[in-house]
């Protein structure tokens, strides 16, 4: 219940006692205050007590059928599950007696019984749920003297998905991710007592666009992603927090990468963004990074040194600037970080007063968007460029195909290798006295460049984004640019300094900070600090 | 015809001894040394092959033993002691620091020391087994004969180059 | 001219020197290593010599920083003792015992670790010890021409070497011991065979002490060279063999026992004037000790486990590990994410080759350390050279150097 | 006894003891970078102290942990995955610059703790009290880049003077060479 509302009632009916917003526990001996509504679970959580668990899940319904998480609540006869009982005024609750450490070690050693001995060829070890607790909580040698209940073990359940009976536990986390998430009942269970079985449901293939997270929520090797499975092992995966570039609502993600390679994106929790989702297209985005790469810079096609295609950059372009300036377009990039667009913005509306502005980047795809996660615009960074440019609307890529069929341009400089025009337009592009792309793909425009400037790609740029909210995310570089690629506002400092403009950016931080003051829609937006790439093996599993 | 011969059959003798004379430069690093002083120590006698006698002088020595991990700060010196020393030469790694950078794989220490100097023949180990030490010399001697030490293949080309062969 | 004569004679102009004066010398810069016989490979001496009289002189060390603790905090608790093994790589089972402590302090499992594998780490150590201690006297005695002892005292450390493969399964690096106990237990002959080699060993140090200590030149050489008195050993942190020649008489084993140290009989050899000599003297007397302690261990020695029962330190039987999930779950967390240390930090030290070996380890509660600090007798008691080199003969550099027993692994990190 | 020393030392200095702590039966003061000039001198002077013996100097880098930095009486808490890299948000010093002393008269140690700032990264240097220090303290500059005040001689041990950046702080990269010396790779 919120403030306002307890205001409203306190005047007329004073008599009547006031329902508390909030309660006051007791766990473990330690008072702990909690919004009315908190189970207990993570009422301890904010105690610092992980009491472990294995079907409750923050982001979905509660179902307490893991009995993992039993605690002793003084004056109830048995045991509680914590994730379902709710937090109350007064109550005492203890996770460290006997009794209750008993029961979770019990039931720990049940979960386990029927589990293979497959650790070494499981694709989720290293990051298993159930890895950890046992190591944590039971730890005792086992006690089962007959053979284990085999299930089915390579079961194709969608395009995305291939089950392991064998190592479900049945929390029925994956079915509420379908159902709650997803909207879409796509899993059940089957049978009975140590013969209960996932499945699909009759008629159906688990085929959403969330299914991924699925293999998220899955606390064992029960469910694992084609894309993943036997590529890399989860431990020596390094990871690094980012925003996903699939499309305007910037999931929060983490990059997890290896050798300078990123080898699967995973949500990373954001209550205001994506909570703890992201969509299956997000997920497949990074591989992309790898295919055409850009890795040196071009000129007429042919690789070359930086300070030579820089040169023949500003050279083209000066050329162009002085005899015909309003003939010179820039077309910004809805692609590329905050930061770049801003750079280019100071170098082309700053210093060579360029007014003819466009937008690049991908066609929107109406039909994926969904009430859910999935925006129709699949470029990251659209309202960052609408808060750099101003009051200025930069054309659409259609008024730019208008312009050059028209004959209107002489010069373009490209931000990204995405502009949708037509075959036509992309002709009359090999007619323009300068066409300098700054892309890290050899796709599209960049095909056509005269000069093609390598820049880094999105996992290897720090940065931010602004999603549809409005929100400026910051994203972090996973790994160093590959070959002799730079950082896109860095290209454009050096092509400004090629050119005799005094641009001085040294990193992208600065290019940040001087965002923030000369653009009003920034204000108050702060850099945060640099994470430092963590090794899975070393953090606490996730759940 | 004849005199090719004869600079063929020169060029086996010659090196029929270089072979059974390899003077050593070690070039001790680190715990490598300790098996190094072990190899030429009386139980496996390194005097057996004829490559007892260590040289502290590069001009003097053939066979520049890299005995132990090789730093970044270190291979200035390593290159200047390896172009000090006169032609032909013989260059063994001993164990997989100076191999490879072996579990060293960090800022400072070199990822083998052929990243500065070409390299005839790599000891794996860590430290090697004093036997594996005198195979690796056996096999290094093996090679002088045939004349395919890095400086005697080197040579070889650079002479042909000259006579425009 | 009078310029070119400056130029050309140094600090004096000849027109200055009366007739009788010798010849006047300049002061000459003189490059020690980094690749010189007398410098294991790893030092640079930069001297200025007054002719062949040490006037200035810069130890630099660095050159084998092999980033010991960087290394370590990318690698698990247990994957640090192959990197222990080749910090003394002369000494190493001192190094992973001293590094094991630490984790055992910081875990507060020290009373956990078994009384049997608390014995064999103290007989590893104290042969370590003199594995280390024939190095340092053999090699400084070729160093100073006298190559007999060097082959003598490597036949001897051969035998100890071979002792503790039959052990461990390596010559040299040995990762033996283990956070809460030692890897396995003791070889059924070792005793047979510790036994005959420290009667051989002791036969050997006989042998060599009358080569040695009464020999003129080793005398000459060695005697009132780089002494040092005790206060200023103290301000340099001098520890170890070096510190109790100066005549103070700070062990660890004695002044902090440590595993079973205070069970055991032994004496603190000092010296008097801290000389090179003394210093030889002393590690003579503590090879000594060693055997006596060795063989007092071997006695006392009880039955028992040799790794402590804690679950989260100690891996599964092989064949559980291969048969039963939870045995599988355990061996796997034990290795891939490694033994969990308490958030915290501690510092422990055991008396190694060449003084106070210690560690200092902190812990953000993960499956590896935060810093895995390691206190290098070498480093510290290096610092000190280029006080004592002052005022001698370049050759005197020599003992000095040998006597110090710099490991450039421990030294440079 | 232990606790003697840190009690004179509460006693003695007041404000220059920000905090002490013993764990693991080690003493250990933190004290503010103004006052430990003082306090080293009056550990080592004292004869109830006596703290003749430096045992070693160096440097904590608490990047993205800060709040594992020991402050008054707080035992460090385990250091939650989920906020890797962002910081903890605990307000705490990045570095921590750590002396160890023993004295080998009353046996027994102290740690003296200096929490130090990133952009402030100076303290003075404890060299002209025990000449170990130097080199220690050298390493400490070396590997953390942290500036010793006072200190005659502060240059690189054991990196080289080309070598950019301080490869012990937890935002080096493990593997960023800065190689001085490659071969040309040709067919030999």
């Amino acid at each position: 219940m919120s403030a306002e509302t307890r205001a409203d009632k306190e005047a007329p009916a004073p008599a009547r006692p006031e329902a508390p917003a909030s309660v006051t526990l007791t766990i473990d001996g330690m008072p702990v205050t909690v919004p009315k509504g908190t189970n207990v679970i993570e009422a301890a959580r904010a105690l610092g007590i992980d009491i472990s668990a294995f079907c409750y899940h923050p982001g979905l319904s509660v179902v307490a059928v893991c009995r993992q998480c039993l605690v002793t609540v003084e004056g109830q006869p048995k045991l509680q599950p914590s994730c379902q009982a709710m937090a109350a005024d007064g109550m005492v609750v203890h996770t460290t007696d006997p009794t209750s450490r008993g029961a979770r070690r019990q039931m720990l050693e049940f979960t386990l019984l029927n589990h293979p001995v497959d650790c070494p060829i499981c694709d989720k070890a290293g990051e298993c749920v159930l890895q950890s607790l046992y190591f944590e909580h039971d730890n005792a040698p086992s006690r089962l003297d007959v053979p284990k209940v085999h299930k089915p073990k390579v079961v194709d359940l969608g395009p995305n998905i291939v089950l392991d009976a064998e190592r479900c536990i049945l929390c029925t986390r994956c079915i509420r991710v379908c159902d709650e998430v997803a909207g879409e009942h796509e899993l059940e269970m089957k049978r009975r007592g140590d013969h209960e079985e996932l499945c699909v449901a009759p008629g159906e293939v688990l085929d959403n666009p969330y299914s991924i997270n699925t293999v998220d929520v899955c606390p064992v090797g029960a469910l694992t992603a084609k894309d993943f499975r036997f590529t890399m092992r989860a431990w020596e995966l390094l990871a690094t927090p980012s925003v996903c570039q699939g499309c305007a609502t910037g999931c929060n993600i983490e990059i997890q990468h290896r050798n300078e390679r990123v080898w699967r994106l995973v949500p990373r929790p954001n209550p205001a963004v994506n909570h703890y989702w992201m969509c299956d297209e997000g997920r497949f985005t990074y591989h992309a990074l790898r295919e055409k790469r850009l890795v040196s810079p071009l000129v007429g096609g042919l690789p070359s040194r930086w300070d030579q295609a820089l040169t023949a950059a500003a050279v083209a372009l000066r050329a162009v600037l002085e005899t015909d300036r309003d003939k010179v377009g820039v077309v910004f990039s809805p692609q590329h970080t905050n930061e770049d667009n801003h750079a280019l913005a100071r170098l082309a509306r700053d210093i060579w007063r360029i007014e003819r502005f466009y937008v690049g980047g991908k066609p929107p795809v109406p039909e994926r968007a969904d009430k859910i996660l999935r925006d129709a615009d699949v470029n990251p960074n659209r309202r960052g460029i609408r808060a750099i440019l101003g009051g200025e609307l930069a054309a659409g890529a259609a008024v730019l195909e208008e312009d050059l069929l028209e004959g209107e341009i002489k010069a373009l400089l490209v931000l990204g290798h995405h502009l949708p025009l037509s075959d036509e337009a992309m002709a009359r592009l090999a007619g323009l006295d300068a066409l300098v792309v700054i892309a890290d793909t050899e796709d599209g425009v960049t095909l056509r460049a005269k000069v093609a400037l390598a820049s880094a790609s999105w996992a290897e740029v720090a940065g931010t984004v602004t999603n549809r909210q409005g929100l400026v995310q910051r994203m972090q570089a996973a790994y160093e640019p590959g070959g002799q690629a730079l950082p896109a506002w860095e290209v454009i400092t050096r092509l400004a300094q090629a050119s005799g403009a005094a641009l001085g950016y040294g990193s992208a931080r600065q290019v940040f900070d001087d965002m923030v003051q000369k653009v009003a829609d920034f204000r108050g937006t702060v850099w945060g600090s640099d994470a430092r790439p963590i090794q899975l093996r070393f953090a606490n599993s996730r759940g | 015809m004849g005199l090719e011969i004869a600079t063929s059959k020169l060029e086996d003798a010659a090196n029929w001894g270089r072979k059974f004379s390899l003077f050593t430069y070690p070039f001790v690093t680190a715990c490598c040394g300790m098996e190094f002083m072990s190899v030429a120590a009386p139980k496996y006698d390194l005097a057996r092959f004829g490559a007892e006698f260590p040289r502290f002088s590069p001009r003097q020595s053939d066979l520049l033993m890299i005995v132990g991990t090789i730093t970044e700060r270190q291979g200035p010196i390593l290159k200047r002691v390896y172009d000090q020393m006169a032609e032909p030469k013989w260059v063994i790694a001993f164990g997989v620091c100076a191999s490879t950078g072996g579990f060293y794989q960090n800022y400072s220490a070199m990822p083998g020391a052929d990243q500065v100097i070409p390299v005839d023949v790599y000891i794996p180990g860590c430290p090697p087994r004093p036997e594996q030490v005198l195979d690796a010399i056996m096999l290094l001697m093996k090679r002088v004969q045939e004349g395919r030490g890095h400086s005697q293949v080197r040579h070889k080309r650079e002479q042909l180059l000259r006579t425009g062969g | 001219m009078a310029e070119l004569k400056k130029l050309v004679l140094g600090r004096k102009n000849i027109e200055d020197l009366d007739d009788e004066q010798e010849l006047p010398t300049e002061l000459m810069t003189v490059n020690m290593g980094p690749s010189h016989p007398a410098m294991h490979g790893t030092v640079r001496i930069v001297l200025t010599v007054d002719g062949e009289r040490v006037v200035e002189s810069d130890v630099q060390p660095g050159f084998l920083h092999r980033c010991f603790e960087k290394e370590s905090e990318y690698a698990t608790y247990t994957q640090i003792f192959p990197y222990t093994d080749r910090l003394n790589y002369v000494s190493p089972m001192i190094n992973n015992v001293g590094y094991a402590m630490a984790v055992e302090k910081l875990m507060g499992i020290v009373s956990e670790v078994p009384a049997r594998a608390q014995y064999i780490r103290v007989i590893v150590s104290e042969v370590s010890r003199l594995t280390d201690h024939l190095t340092c006297i053999g090699a400084s005695a070729m160093e100073l021409g006298a190559f007999t002892p060097f082959l003598y005292f490597l036949k001897a450390r051969e035998w100890l070497f071979e002792l503790l493969e039959e052990l461990s399964g390596a010559r040299l690096t040995y990762s033996y011991v283990r956070i809460g106990g030692v890897a396995h237990d003791l070889t059924d002959d070792f005793d047979d065979r510790l036994t005959d080699i420290l009667r051989r060993t002791e036969g050997v140090l006989a042998e060599v002490e009358v080569m040695l200590t009464n020999n003129r030149i080793f005398r000459d050489r060695m005697e009132g060279v780089g002494a040092m008195e005790a206060s200023v050993a103290l301000g340099y942190g001098l520890t170890g063999p070096c510190l109790r020649a100066c005549g103070v008489d700070y062990d660890v084993r004695k002044d902090n026992p440590y595993l079973v140290y205070d069970q055991l009989e032994f004496d603190v050899p000092v010296g008097t004037r801290g000389d090179c000599f003394d210093r030889y003297l002393v590690r003579l007397e503590e090879m000594r000790q060693s055997i006596r302690m060795l063989r007092q261990a071997m006695r006392d020695i009880p039955a028992g486990p040799v790794m402590a029962a804690d679950p989260r330190v100690t891996l599964p039987p092989k064949k559980e590990t291969y048969n039963t999930i939870e045995a599988m779950i355990r061996h796997f967390k034990h290795i891939m994410d490694g033994i969990k240390v308490p958030p915290g930090e501690a510092y422990s030290w055991v008396e190694g080759g060449n003084g106070e070996l210690g560690f200092f380890v902190v812990s953000d509660g993960t499956g590896r350390p935060w810093k895995c600090y390691c206190r290098s007798p070498s480093f510290i008691n290096l610092s000190t050279i280029s006080r004592t080199i002052h005022g001698h003969l370049i050759s005197d550099v020599v003992p000095i150097f040998g006597m110090i027993n710099m490991i450039g692994g421990e030294c440079d990190k | 006894m232990a606790k003697a020393v840190l009690d004179a030392l509460r006693g003695k200095f007041g404000a220059g003891i920000l905090a002490t702590s013993s764990h693991h039966g080690e003493d250990v003061a933190i004290v503010t970078r103004g006052a430990l000039l003082d306090i080293a001198r009056y550990l080592r002077d004292d004869p109830a102290m006596a703290f003749a013996l430096p045992c070693y100097c160096t440097c904590i880098d608490y990047l993205g942990l800060e709040g594992l930095q020991p402050s008054a009486g707080t035992v460090p808490t385990a250091y939650a995955s989920r906020t890797r890299g962002e910081g903890s948000g605990a307000p705490g010093a990045r570095f921590a610059v750590v002396y160890e002393l023993r004295s080998l008269v009353h046996g027994q140690r102290i740690r003296l703790k200096v929490p130090l700032a990133e952009d402030d990264l100076v303290v003075p240097s404890l060299s002209g009290l025990w000449p170990a220090f130097n080199w220690l303290e050298r390493e400490a500059y070396d590997m953390y880049g942290v500036s010793f005040e006072g200190h005659p001689d502060l240059r690189r041990i054991f990196m080289y003077e080309e070598f950019i950046g301080h490869p012990l702080r937890k935002d080096y990269p493990k593997e960023r060479r800065q190689p001085l010396v490659r071969r040309e790779w040709t067919d030999e």
